[in-house]
């Protein structure tokens, strides 16, 4: 078998293994270094590392979603971090109605920015949002919907590459504008903060903690089996196919735009799940978020890890993340070098990612 | 203090003489008293009032701790009622300090003298910084000097002040006639009087007059609202101007080699600093610093622009998305090498006088210099860079390398070097857009993460590979946004103008100017 | 601009076309094919330009069912363009272009004439190179390929067979696994054969089947596409005059965007209008 | 296997800082140093790490040597919770200095009061908030906009108001506060002009026209400016350029000190004003020993000192003091030795913590010079109290801060009860 053929049975086989291997082993071993392990001994976690790794693991959702869309059906979306604060802000938005009378103001319907810029009364689109089921709604809607007018627009007229990933960012960058807007209520560049409870259990508590960090392990290890099945299924052969001959794909019967759209709102939805779970751990959503930015960002992690293979995308993002908190408290003064260098190297270096990398060594030692 | 201050003035000058007096309690009067002694120096008809205000003014009068006042002149510090000069210190002087308020007020005054002054030009100045605040002594002044007054220009501009101070003249008729004397002048003063005597709580009790006014005042509003037309889309050019001089390097690496260079804001960023560097270098010689900089962030920024092709880009051609990637990681590393080089803080980039100021058409409409030499600045990069594209072999080899790669080459063109030198050409030109940037903006860090989007769009907008499209694209932008702010605000004129792109690109994927052929394919 | 209806009115009424489907995400089901006619195209005035240049002009050509015609003509003929046309890549300036009597090729996307039952073979040969020989087949199988369909979509035991029998067919039964990618020229060619016959078309356009083949190869693509026709309908784009001839029946010489002349390959090779088109071509 | 390793590294890396020496007293800096507010964040970095260094000459705290510890929060909101979790949990700092924008502070508010910390805020902000756990050493809104408005108003005649400002929170509600009290003081609607702009708006053509069209009616004009940083700049050469002289309508800002006038060319600003409760050209001793110990410290004989950096030296030295008052970092006993205490200002008088956890400061005005120092010409009679809760505003009028009779920061004076509290 050539190199291209073991890669690809090598990464569909033992990575997703190893993935699952390691989401159980983290699932297991944070709750118990943190709750099991006694506090000041040197193998403890802390809840602050706890909520780092859902951090971490939200991301990595995120960069799934954005992996399907990309690696494997090769439309480069500059628009995810859209998906990913609508997501965010609709969960948001039901915290901060939980708030209810205890925002500094007491008032039990307005959320306290809305109070102090005298709003008088609740915009009709935050109602509902104060029932969990609605704003879980919401939270695959919001997103699902935008993706959906997008993509429609889009696919069918064909708009791709380089074309199409910038009027994502351009829609993203639009979004980051509108929400900064302190009259579209939404709280600004403040955005929504200081949360309180979550289905009427305090989040400042660890066990709520470790509850969003199990809930967003779950997540992760759903949206991760989703990814395969559908990477797996015709539908993905043919999405793959897409990405690969388009114009060949639509001769041979697929409407390829049907597809994409899928696809493109699946993805959408996905990362829409990961901002809703990301905003309780971190505890803060601002336009901040709709960062063109960011949509970057997490197009690196994806090429870091290694496009096209789901758990290359979760390496990349959980290892460039890392990598962040790590730099920003040991080098402050200088992490971006650090981090700006490794961007550069891995592209330059490793087109396949980290997989790719480990893939080689594994041949090497095969070949030995 | 004052006690000493009084004592001083009664050792040295007669009782009531009011310029004595005056002057001596300057030092601890308040600024409203100050704006009152101002005017009792000026009406004094001392010999040396005029010189003690302007000093004033200039901020070189000063008083030592007893209180006595001292003009700091050429020689060192003098008496300013006797103008001899005495024995003190600087560092023992407080400056008798003035405000925003007591400037204006000393202007006025000063101007009054200036009536006297022998240059004609000097003497239309002062009647129109007399005509702000045109207070009884204004006008006593004006009326006395507008029989001696020689010069026909300083006469129609005396007798304008005078006609408008005649708007307040007791009788109807006087008031009418002022009217017409003032037909044709535009200015705010003349409309706002007008506007009040037109309509309102302080309306002429005169109907006829009322009716003149209100004519007149419709009259300048019909204007006004043509020049305001005229102004804003004077602005959309000139906003234009700015997004096409960041968007045109982008344009040609962009554009022209499909390499998506997220690094390009640094490259402007970089033009910028080049230009600040620059300034240091001259300090004494702005302008030519500034003129210096333009072909010096070229180089600089161009010969970056090589070794990032060299270093980067080059291993990663066809790979567009992988430059995406580089790029992005080789912005942070540029962004962070000025924050360790010149600081996080902005850095100040001196604004030669040639740029500074406005041009004034007439009393409605006025365009800023800077903003038009942008303009100018503008359209001399965009004529050489498409000569440089058009006219010479390198534009030649340049074309035919970004249109059919292999057979360039087998044509034994050095494909390599073409690439260096187009992704040069097109930094070069980003650092060019950061010369002219650093005296609209800030000259910092994140100069380049403000503008690299907007240059995305402009070039995307127009159609990749078109420099025309980009010409187009950018003036278009920009003037769409400045059109639509004055009724949607500055941030939903953004987002329209986003939104408009979005569609636009649903009906033309290719943008503005679609490029032919196979080519136009670029993913 | 909308060409096709314009036109559709010229037509008699017994070929007024179906009510077309504009929206592409509506699924389109083609009509059966009616060959009551017992002619599978009609392409009539077809003419496209490009920025000026002509490249269809007037062309009009008509397939009769289960027919096997060659098209020859010197580069820049129209033979690629006319292609296009039929399987909706290319929208002409004017004309009609009708599958069977009722199927209004124009009104339709290429996804859709595909499913229609027109099945194209590129010039250059494009497969999927990041998936393997069966899965390219796999892809190209007949049937309903909606998205959800495709999600949840298993090989029966009867499509499996098919596929076999195709790699049977092109000979690539011992690269099942192998990426398309690593495949020679050649057998990139046949893997393409494959697809197309995977999609059991009504009207197969092949262009340029046999470029790159040894002549072994070369013969039996000629076999295989003779077995085709009969049974399907077969246009072929071809240079290799001895291939032509080796196949065809009826031969139409395109130039300058139309037909200009139409028979037997002898008739067609001592017309002396083609002889003047191909002077200088040993062949001819 | 990846993960799993790089968890046991967090811990391991985590565990490295813990693990520092235990008789130091740690001090957490939490401001950015690199994105967008790197700008005026960084320096506000190198004054505690000046004052740390002092402070550690005169034999630091109680005996034990400050240390300093300082992460990048990078601009980045949450990340500025995650890093100060970090600092709290992790590093177990007893005191940090940290935070320059609003959003940054309401970021890390629920980590500190959840974790028990304490945090000096040295920057004006809009009020509305006074947490247990945070000190705010920067101006309220009593203690800037309304003086510098007043000023206007009396000194300067001014009829016509253009609060012009960008899109976030302190300036929506410090316009607001204004609103309400030029409304009060019978300002008709029509003379005030609101206009907000995005962050790092650069074209200002349009606006800075409207403004000129809107000053040009006969009555007196003035613009306050709450412009937020990097949009100044094109702001004031805009004004420059399309010939608004000081003279005509005065510009006062909140947010351009020393620091942003240094970064820019102050020609076409010559005579606009600034309203502080510091001014580096303010000539007292204290001021002056300050800023060269800075510009040793910072080793740039021509670095400037600003109001954030005054704020963030008071905001130290009372930490200092309450520490040796209260022989303890605890942060309960430090915050309630705290209250009351008294250290000098920089330009005179003295600044004391409130019970409402904010200071009592001097007010100055200052006109913008040719060297990008100010002119001061006009000030306060004493210091002004910092309200935390504005007496403008319809929903804070009946609220009030008091952490030593009240133990509560929103008091409702009318409801009579202390909402939304996180302990």
């Amino acid at each position: 078998m050539t190199f291209m053929e073991r890669l690809l049975a090598w990464r569909n086989e033992r990575g997703a293994f190893g993935f699952y291997a390691v989401l159980l082993a983290t699932a297991v071993l944070v709750p118990l270094l943190n709750l099991a392990v006694p506090e000041g001994s040197a193998l403890h976690m802390s809840t602050y590392t706890v909520t780092l790794v859902g951090k971490y693991m939200s991301y990595a959702i995120l960069a799934v979603a954005v992996d399907l869309i990309w690696g494997y059906c090769g439309i480069l979306s500059l628009g995810h971090a859209a998906f990913f604060a609508l997501g965010g802000y609709a969960m948001g938005m039901y915290l901060m109605r939980q708030i209810g009378t205890r925002g500094v103001y007491g008032n039990a319907e307005m959320p306290d920015f809305m109070v102090f810029l005298n709003w008088s009364e609740l915009p009709w689109y935050w109602q509902g949002f104060d029932m969990f089921w609605f704003a879980a709604i919401m939270v695959l809607l919001a997103p699902g919907l935008l993706a959906y007018v997008f993509g429609w627009l889009a696919f069918r007229s064909r708009v791709t590459g380089v074309y199409l990933s910038i009027i994502t960012q351009a829609l993203t960058y639009a979004l980051l504008l509108a929400f900064f807007r302190n009259e579209m209520g939404f709280g600004g560049n403040n955005g929504l903060t200081d949360f309180k409870e979550i289905l009427g259990f305090d989040l400042k508590a660890p066990g709520t903690r470790m509850a969003l960090f199990l809930a967003t392990a779950l997540a992760l290890g759903l949206a991760f089996a989703a990814g395969r099945m559908i990477t797996r299924s015709r539908l993905g052969r043919v999405v793959q196919a897409v990405r690969d001959a388009e114009s060949r794909t639509r001769f041979i019967g697929y409407r390829v735009e049907s597809y994409k759209l899928w696809l493109f709102v699946f993805s959408a939805m996905l990362a829409g799940v990961a901002g809703a779970l990301y905003v309780p751990q971190v505890g803060i959503i601002n336009p901040g978020e709709f960062n063109p930015i960011n949509s970057i960002e997490v197009v690196i992690w994806v090429a870091v890890g290694g496009r096209g293979t789901l758990y290359g995308a979760v390496l990349g993002a959980v290892v460039v993340n890392y990598a962040k908190t790590w730099f920003t408290t040991v080098l402050p003064d200088i992490w971006l070098y650090a981090l700006g260098t490794l961007f550069v190297v891995v592209t330059l270096f490793l087109p396949q990612g980290l997989v790719g990398l480990f893939a080689k060594l594994k041949l090497r030692r095969g070949a030995a | 203090m004052l006690w000493l201050g009084g004592a001083a003035a009664w050792a040295q000058a007669p009782a009531g003489n009011e310029f004595d007096t005056a002057v001596a309690s300057l030092p601890t009067a308040s600024y409203m008293e100050k704006e009152v002694l101002a005017g009792q120096i000026a009406r004094s008809g001392h010999p040396q009032a005029q010189a003690l205000l302007q000093g004033w003014l200039d901020g070189k009068l000063h008083a030592d701790a007893s209180g006595h006042v001292w003009l700091e002149g050429e020689g060192g510090y003098v008496d300013p009622a006797s103008g001899s000069a005495g024995k003190v210190e600087a560092d023992d002087l407080e400056k008798i300090g003035t405000n925003n308020r007591l400037r204006k007020a000393l202007k006025g005054v000063l101007a009054q003298f200036a009536l006297a002054s022998p240059a004609a030009s000097a003497r239309i100045q002062a009647v129109r910084e007399m005509r702000r605040e045109l207070d009884e002594s204004a006008v006593a002044a004006l009326q006395a000097r507008l029989p001696q007054e020689t010069e026909a220009a300083v006469k129609h501009e005396i007798e304008l002040a005078l006609a408008l101070a005649g708007l307040q003249a007791g009788e109807p008729a006087q008031r009418l006639a002022a009217i017409a004397s003032l037909d044709g002048d535009r200015s705010a003063e003349v409309y706002n009087r007008l506007s009040q005597m037109a309509s309102g709580d302080e309306a002429d009790a005169d109907a006829a007059v009322r009716n003149a006014a209100g004519a007149a005042v419709r009259s300048i509003e019909s204007w006004r609202s043509f020049y305001q037309g005229v102004e804003t889309l004077f602005f959309g050019l000139s906003l234009g101007s700015v997004l096409v001089l960041a968007a045109i390097g982008l344009a040609i690496t962009f554009g022209v080699m499909g390499v998506i260079n997220m690094a390009h804001g640094e490259l402007i960023m970089l033009g910028a600093y080049t230009a600040y560097v620059m300034q240091l270098l001259l300090p004494n010689h702005i302008g030519l610093a500034l003129l210096l900089s333009i072909p010096a962030a070229f180089i600089v920024s161009g010969l970056v622009g090589v070794a990032i092709e060299r270093g980067i880009v080059r291993h990663l051609y066809g790979r567009p998305l992988e430059t995406l990637l580089a790029t992005f990681g080789l912005s942070l590393v540029l962004q962070q090498l000025v924050r360790s080089v010149f600081s996080p803080l902005n850095r100040s980039v001196q604004t030669p006088g040639f740029l500074s100021g406005s041009l004034q058409f007439n009393d409605l409409l006025s365009v800023t210099w800077i903003r038009l030499y942008i303009v100018l600045f503008m359209l001399i990069v965009f004529a050489a860079l498409w000569l440089t594209l058009n006219k010479t072999s390198l534009g030649l080899k340049v074309r035919a390398v970004s249109q059919n790669r292999r057979m360039a080459t087998a044509m034994g063109i050095a494909t390599s070097r073409v690439d260096a030198m187009t992704f040069g050409l097109g930094s070069g030109i980003a650092g060019i857009a950061g010369v002219a940037l650093s005296q609209l903006t800030n000259v910092g860090p994140n100069l380049g993460q403000a503008y690299i989007i907007d240059s995305f769009m402009v070039v995307v907008f127009g159609g990749v590979g078109n420099l025309w499209g980009t010409l187009i694209g950018g003036m278009a932008l920009g003037v769409t946004n400045k059109l639509l702010e004055p009724w949607a605000g500055a941030v939903m004129a953004k987002i329209l103008v986003l939104v408009f792109i979005i569609l636009f690109i649903q009906r033309r994927k290719q943008g503005l100017f679609p490029q032919k052929g196979r080519a136009a394919e670029g993913h | 601009m909308n060409v096709p209806h314009a036109f559709s009115r010229l037509i008699p009424a017994r070929l007024r076309p179906p009510p077309r489907s504009g929206d592409v995400f509506e699924r389109h089901n083609p009509p059966g094919l009616d060959l009551s006619h017992n002619t599978v195209l009609y392409l009539e005035d077809i003419t496209v330009s490009f920025d000026g240049f002509r490249a269809l002009n007037k062309l009009t050509l008509y397939v009769e069912a289960g027919e096997l015609r060659c098209i020859i003509g010197p580069n820049g003929a129209g033979k690629t363009t006319m292609m296009d046309v039929i399987t909706g890549k290319t929208r002409p300036d004017s004309g009609t272009a009708w599958f069977g009597q009722t199927i209004d090729l124009l009104g339709m996307s290429e996804p859709q004439i595909a499913q229609a039952g027109i099945g194209r073979k590129f010039q250059k040969p494009t497969v999927f190179e990041q998936h393997t020989v069966f899965e390219n087949l796999e892809l190209a199988m007949a049937g309903d390929k909606s998205v959800w369909k495709m999600l949840f979509a298993k090989l029966s035991p009867a499509q499996l067979l098919r596929i076999d029998e195709v790699l049977e067919t092109i000979g690539l039964k011992e690269h099942r696994g192998a990426l398309a990618g690593v495949l020679s020229h050649g057998q990139k060619q046949w893997l393409e054969i494959g697809m197309l016959l995977m999609q059991e078309p009504q009207l197969l356009l092949v262009d340029e089947p046999v470029a790159g083949m040894t002549p072994q190869e070369t013969e039996r693509t000629a076999e295989l596409l003779l077995s085709l026709a009969g049974k399907h309908s077969v246009v072929v784009v071809e240079h290799d005059m001895d291939f032509v001839r080796s196949i065809a029946r009826q031969v139409t010489v395109l130039h300058e965007g139309s037909v200009l002349a139409e028979g037997t390959i002898d008739e067609v090779q001592n017309d002396p209008k083609v002889v003047e088109v191909y002077l200088g071509e040993p062949r001819c | 296997m990846k993960l799993k390793f790089i968890l046991t590294a967090a811990a391991l890396g985590v565990a490295s800082f813990a693990a520092q020496a235990a008789d130091t007293i740690k001090v957490g800096v939490l401001h950015s140093l690199s994105g967008t507010m790197a700008i005026s964040e960084t320096t506000l970095k190198d004054t505690v790490l000046m004052l740390i260094e002092e402070q550690n000459k005169k034999g630091g705290v109680m005996g034990k040597k400050l240390e300093a510890v300082v992460v990048d929060p990078a601009s980045n909101w949450p990340l500025f919770a995650e890093k100060a979790e970090q600092l709290l949990v992790k590093d177990k700092v007893d005191v940090v200095f940290g935070c320059w924008t609003s959003v940054s502070r309401k970021s890390v508010l629920p980590v500190f009061e959840k974790n028990n910390g304490l945090l000096f805020y040295p920057v004006q902000y809009e009020g509305e908030e006074s947490s247990k756990n945070v000190f705010y050493t920067g101006a309220s809104p009593n203690q800037q906009a309304i003086p510098a408005v007043d000023y206007l108003m009396k000194d300067l005649g001014v009829k016509r108001w253009v609060l012009a400002g960008t899109d976030y929170v302190y300036p929506r509600t410090t316009n607001k506060i204004l609103e309400a009290y030029l409304k009060s003081k019978g300002v008709k609607q029509e003379d005030i002009l609101i206009n907000y702009t995005p962050f790092g708006h650069s074209d200002w053509q349009s606006i800075v026209a409207d403004i000129k069209k809107f000053g040009s009616t006969g009555k007196k004009t003035a613009v306050v400016s709450t412009i937020n940083g990097d949009a100044n700049v094109p702001f004031y050469k805009e004004l420059g350029n399309q010939k608004i002289s000081a003279e005509d309508i005065p510009v006062v800002a909140f947010s351009v000190g020393e620091e942003e006038l240094a970064g820019l060319d102050t020609k076409p600003l010559v005579g606009h004003l600034a309203a502080w409760n510091y001014f580096q050209s303010i000539n007292t001793k204290a001021n002056k020993a300050e800023i060269a110990t800075w510009q040793k410290f910072i080793k740039k004989p021509d670095r400037t000192f600003n109001d954030p950096m005054e704020a963030t030296v008071i905001g130290f030295k009372l930490w200092v003091k309450a520490v040796e008052k209260a022989k303890s970092t605890d942060v309960a006993k430090v915050s309630d030795a705290i209250i009351g205490l008294e250290v000098p200002n920089l330009t005179g008088g003295t600044a004391q913590m409130l019970p409402n956890h904010h200071l009592t400061k001097p007010v100055y005005i200052g006109e913008i010079r040719e060297d990008g120092q100010f002119d001061i010409v006009w000030q306060t009679k004493g210091e002004v109290a910092g309200d935390a809760w504005s007496d403008y505003l319809p929903g804070s009028k009946d609220v009030e801060a008091d952490w030593v009779k009240l133990k509560c920061g929103n008091y409702n004076t009318k409801t009579k009860k202390c909402s939304g509290q996180n302990y």
